[in-house]
């Protein structure tokens, strides 16, 4: 019997699924979200710019997907 | 400070550029993007405040929100320099993570930090503030540090690298000044980094008091945000920059208890009453 | 206030004129002429302060001197407004005889009356003032009047026809700026009349702390003449006016015991720590 | 000041004592008896504070009430010598006639007077003050005089014969202390009668404050009788009283920006670390 | 707080008792023994203050100098509780030594915890301090620590488990008083040990003012020791402490921008003008 | 035909009557008033303790009787 | 006889004498000052600037002559 | 051949020589100083009161000899 092809994910606390195999990078961009005004951290650890199209999220991850906002 | 053209035409206001870390600020003056009505109103803001130097904060993206315009979008970043702060973190852990992702938005090593010992009057924690500025200095950041204003706590903070030392004049949002200027006098005879005090800023005169003491520049948001017409105090909080910093640098008359007459006392007319000694 | 070519600039700043009896100022910084090193620095402060009302003594000439330059020599008067005072004068009678005289030089009515009690502290005699007042209105002067910061007598001296109320913020060239704002911030809820802070600023922010009480203008001379670099302190006030008047227009932010938080207390990244209340 | 008895066995307290024209005061602290809760209270508030002069005020009979206990009826004349004053008096003929009445009841001669400007702020009325002054004084009234603290309006009330000069640390019941402390300690340079600051004491520092400028009494009533437990408070202001007037007599350390070690600095033990210099 | 026998007699005055660890101390006011002119002149000035809690350092001694007369043979241990401190020492180790060393002296486990950060400002270094504290701590003393007036900081020394924390009101020996009051509140808001203001106190308002704020007591030396009469002095700084405790207690008066009438406001005479709303 | 017996007078601003013939002391008496706590002005003029005995009430009279009470 | 042909006169409170005659501008010509930056009192009184010509200096008379000068 | 029979010690930075086999009771005594009022470290390390007779000098020792003084 085969296995299941999405994973569960936390994203900002939230439950998400994604398809098995999604990079950071296509997470972000399946989010809707623009690329360059974000930055990821997959279980606490932060996942640079240049690592997000090689990083596979993988069932469970805690994500946060932060963004500049206005404060002083 | 004020632009170098104007100095041209005024060279009775030379003054030197206030340097951080590898960063050159061309005003005295830093100002928050925190609780501004709307982007535009945040955009004129600083453009009247001759700032150089902007906050912002880290946040989680809202992702039920469709992918609106960004704050970024309204800050020109070849006019301003972008100082990320870790507002909001209440131990060195989360204070680090945050820089660290703000960096990575940013692609730059200064990062305003802020370890917060508790929620009611967001007064910094010593023990976690060295923590986090030991870690991130090791880290490679240029590390702007708030702080209270503890001239030794100061010390310390330079000791472990930090490239400047941000007392707060009085606590977060309170709009109370400088309650201790003899502190931060103090402060600035211990300390070789530049000294900006951080908070508490509540109106004109609170600037140009911490400028005049001698601090290299303040940092405030909220006293521009939520003055009853920002745009107005933008303009207030900007010549009270210059000033403060212009009265500084002018050297001040001494203080007495009385008079020292501004007018000639000799040549009057003959007069029926002789002065009274 | 700066020019109105600047307000068309910067609509924000819009502000309305100070007028005094018939005079219309378009500065809110009124400067003295005393204690500069030449004629030639005096002129240069006051461009420099840009002010447009210039205060100025009654002296006895001297006759064994040759005939050299006047003061007047160096003030543009197509320029500024000038206001010759009563200095030095410790008896009502003294005061009038020198308004007068200097009605005679000047062809102007607008004088700043003093009758000082003493000529160690140089504080102004109630009753001597309040004669004086009365016989220079009836003589058709337009009479602007130092007296202490007692509010009351302030109301008396605008029911005798004063034109400005002029309160010490402290004794004349003590450098003390304004002892008690409290007195100030009445006298300005029971006169009609400008009120413009005469005598004891020290330094910048004196002038934007009168300024933000909602004081009309500020009169000083020692603070510039006498401080270490004139011109740049001439700039530090004209810049702190303008700031303490923007801000009183701005509506500063409300004074609290601590904390209100100027970034986004939500969307914080997963803590370890939770904040405390 | 505290009895001569506590003074025999206080050598080091000796204090001369304070003298109004002919009244020789045992206690620097005057307290008033107004807002108390009961004659009972007063009574019991006026013993606690150690005063020995206590105002009241001159009112019409209620005609409709039944002829009930006086307030003359709780204070012991043969312990406290009673000041009438003139308060509510808006012009000077309203304070003399006054004065007049409570001289008729009392038969003494000791008088406080006040003409107030306006009802809001009941701050003193210069002109009226000084007429009253006037006529008082050459009605035999030895006058105590409440005004502003405006240094010179107190030697023009001197002159016209008061025998003590009784400035405002702030306005009437507004609990704010001493409000200028320069324009009281050059009132006490300028007059000769005892100057005994009068309203404005909101709390025991205030008192102690005064007493330190070197003011020969403080008088107080709201400060008391408003406190949340009068009682309490009265002990308070007793001890403020001795503790200021102390404090001005012992000759207190000068102020310095910083540091002078109260523990020897040298025979310290081998340290690792060099004290910075 | 003064006698309990004194509170039998004056019901009104009743406070708990200030407790520090295992300590009951029966006064609020704590003072030094250094800068007299002779160990006759502390003993006397420790009897006239009224204080229960003499603060000592540790020296070397004088090897050289013949056996003479211990301050502790001026000190009646049944009379005062004595507290040693660090005082001189500039990094934790010392601090603890000297602790250790007092300890053993006196045989109890009350130490003032003072590590420096220079010996220009005598500040206290934080790092040291709280190092300091959490060895001595551990090793069983109760740790009374002198610190800034930093209020998280206080909180860092508290979880530490310091028995008190002694924020300094100014620098010490500087007489500056309680620079920052609203630093003081807030620790005392966020802190459940007893807060004994340290350093800093130059007259007795000073102490009237600290514990008016709330601190539960003040330490001081140099106000009483190196005043022009150290007698007169301790026994202002005695009356000074208990009046400001007891306003603490009884509630003070809120403040007012201007006027309420101590007089009753209806009542009056006829009058000819009407006062002025 | 022959005239009132009773006189008109306002006594803090209110208006009384009284006996043609009241001294000042009597009228005090008759307020129920204490005399030595009170002090009297008729027509805004002092009447002294000493005077109450010999001075008349009249017709129109404007009395002013005032105690001490509790003030600052 | 005749009458001495000169007067004293008190200038700023020093002792000067004048021709007879003499009026209060051509005394201002003799004294060097420029009319238009100085007032002129004689006895205490202003002799305003169209007054000037017209008024004659007299033996005794006290003179002030002020100009304006930095001040504050 | 014998070795000396005197120590050579450091007592609150002074040099100073004792006995070999002192105690550090008997060089207090020996200081004349009175016991009750100091407090004795050997070596930055604290000897206690109880330790005192127990505890001997040794060559080279580092003493610091501290008492109470006046401070705040």
């Amino acid at each position: 019997m085969e296995q299941g092809t999405r994973i569960e994910i936390q994203v900002n606390g939230e439950a998400r699924s994604a398809a098995r195999g999604t990079s950071v990078d296509a997470f972000v961009a399946e989010l809707g979200l623009r690329p360059e005004v974000v930055a990821i951290e997959v279980n606490d650890r932060l996942v640079r710019r240049d690592e997000r199209g090689r990083t596979m999220l993988s069932d469970g991850d805690r994500i946060e997907v932060v963004t500049l906002v206005g404060g002083g | 400070m004020a632009s170098t053209t104007l100095h041209a035409s005024e060279p009775w206001l030379a003054d030197e550029q206030l340097v951080v870390g590898d960063t050159v600020l061309h005003s005295r003056l830093l100002v928050g993007t925190g609780k501004y009505k709307s982007f535009e109103e945040t955009a004129q803001a600083l453009a009247i405040s001759g700032t150089h130097c902007v906050t912002v904060a880290v946040r989680r993206v809202n992702l039920d929100a469709k992918s609106g315009p960004s704050l970024l979008d309204h800050i020109d970043r070849s006019r301003y320099v972008i100082l990320p702060n870790t507002a909001g973190c209440f131990d060195a852990k989360s204070a680090i993570r945050t820089a660290e992702l703000a960096r990575d938005v940013l692609g730059t090593k200064l990062v305003k930090l802020e370890v917060l010992g508790d929620a009611k009057t967001l007064l910094p924690d010593p023990i976690g503030t060295l923590e986090a500025t030991r870690e991130l200095v090791a880290q490679g950041f240029d590390v702007m540090v708030y702080t209270s204003d503890d001239p030794r706590l100061g010390v310390r903070l330079q000791e472990l690298g930090a490239k400047s030392v941000m007392p707060a004049g009085s606590p977060i949002g309170s709009g109370q000044g400088i309650l201790n200027p003899n502190a931060i006098r103090i402060l600035l005879e211990l300390v070789t980094v530049p000294v900006i005090v951080d908070a508490g800023v509540g109106t004109a005169s609170d600037v140009a008091i911490a400028m005049e003491l001698g601090a290299h520049g303040v940092l405030l948001n909220t006293g521009i945000a939520s003055a009853r017409e920002p745009l107005r105090m933008a303009a207030a909080m900007r010549d009270a920059c210059t000033a403060g910093r212009q009265a500084f640098l002018a050297g001040r008359i001494p203080k007495r208890l009385y008079a020292n007459a501004s007018s000639p006392t000799d040549g009057l007319i003959s007069s029926h009453e002789k002065p009274r000694a």
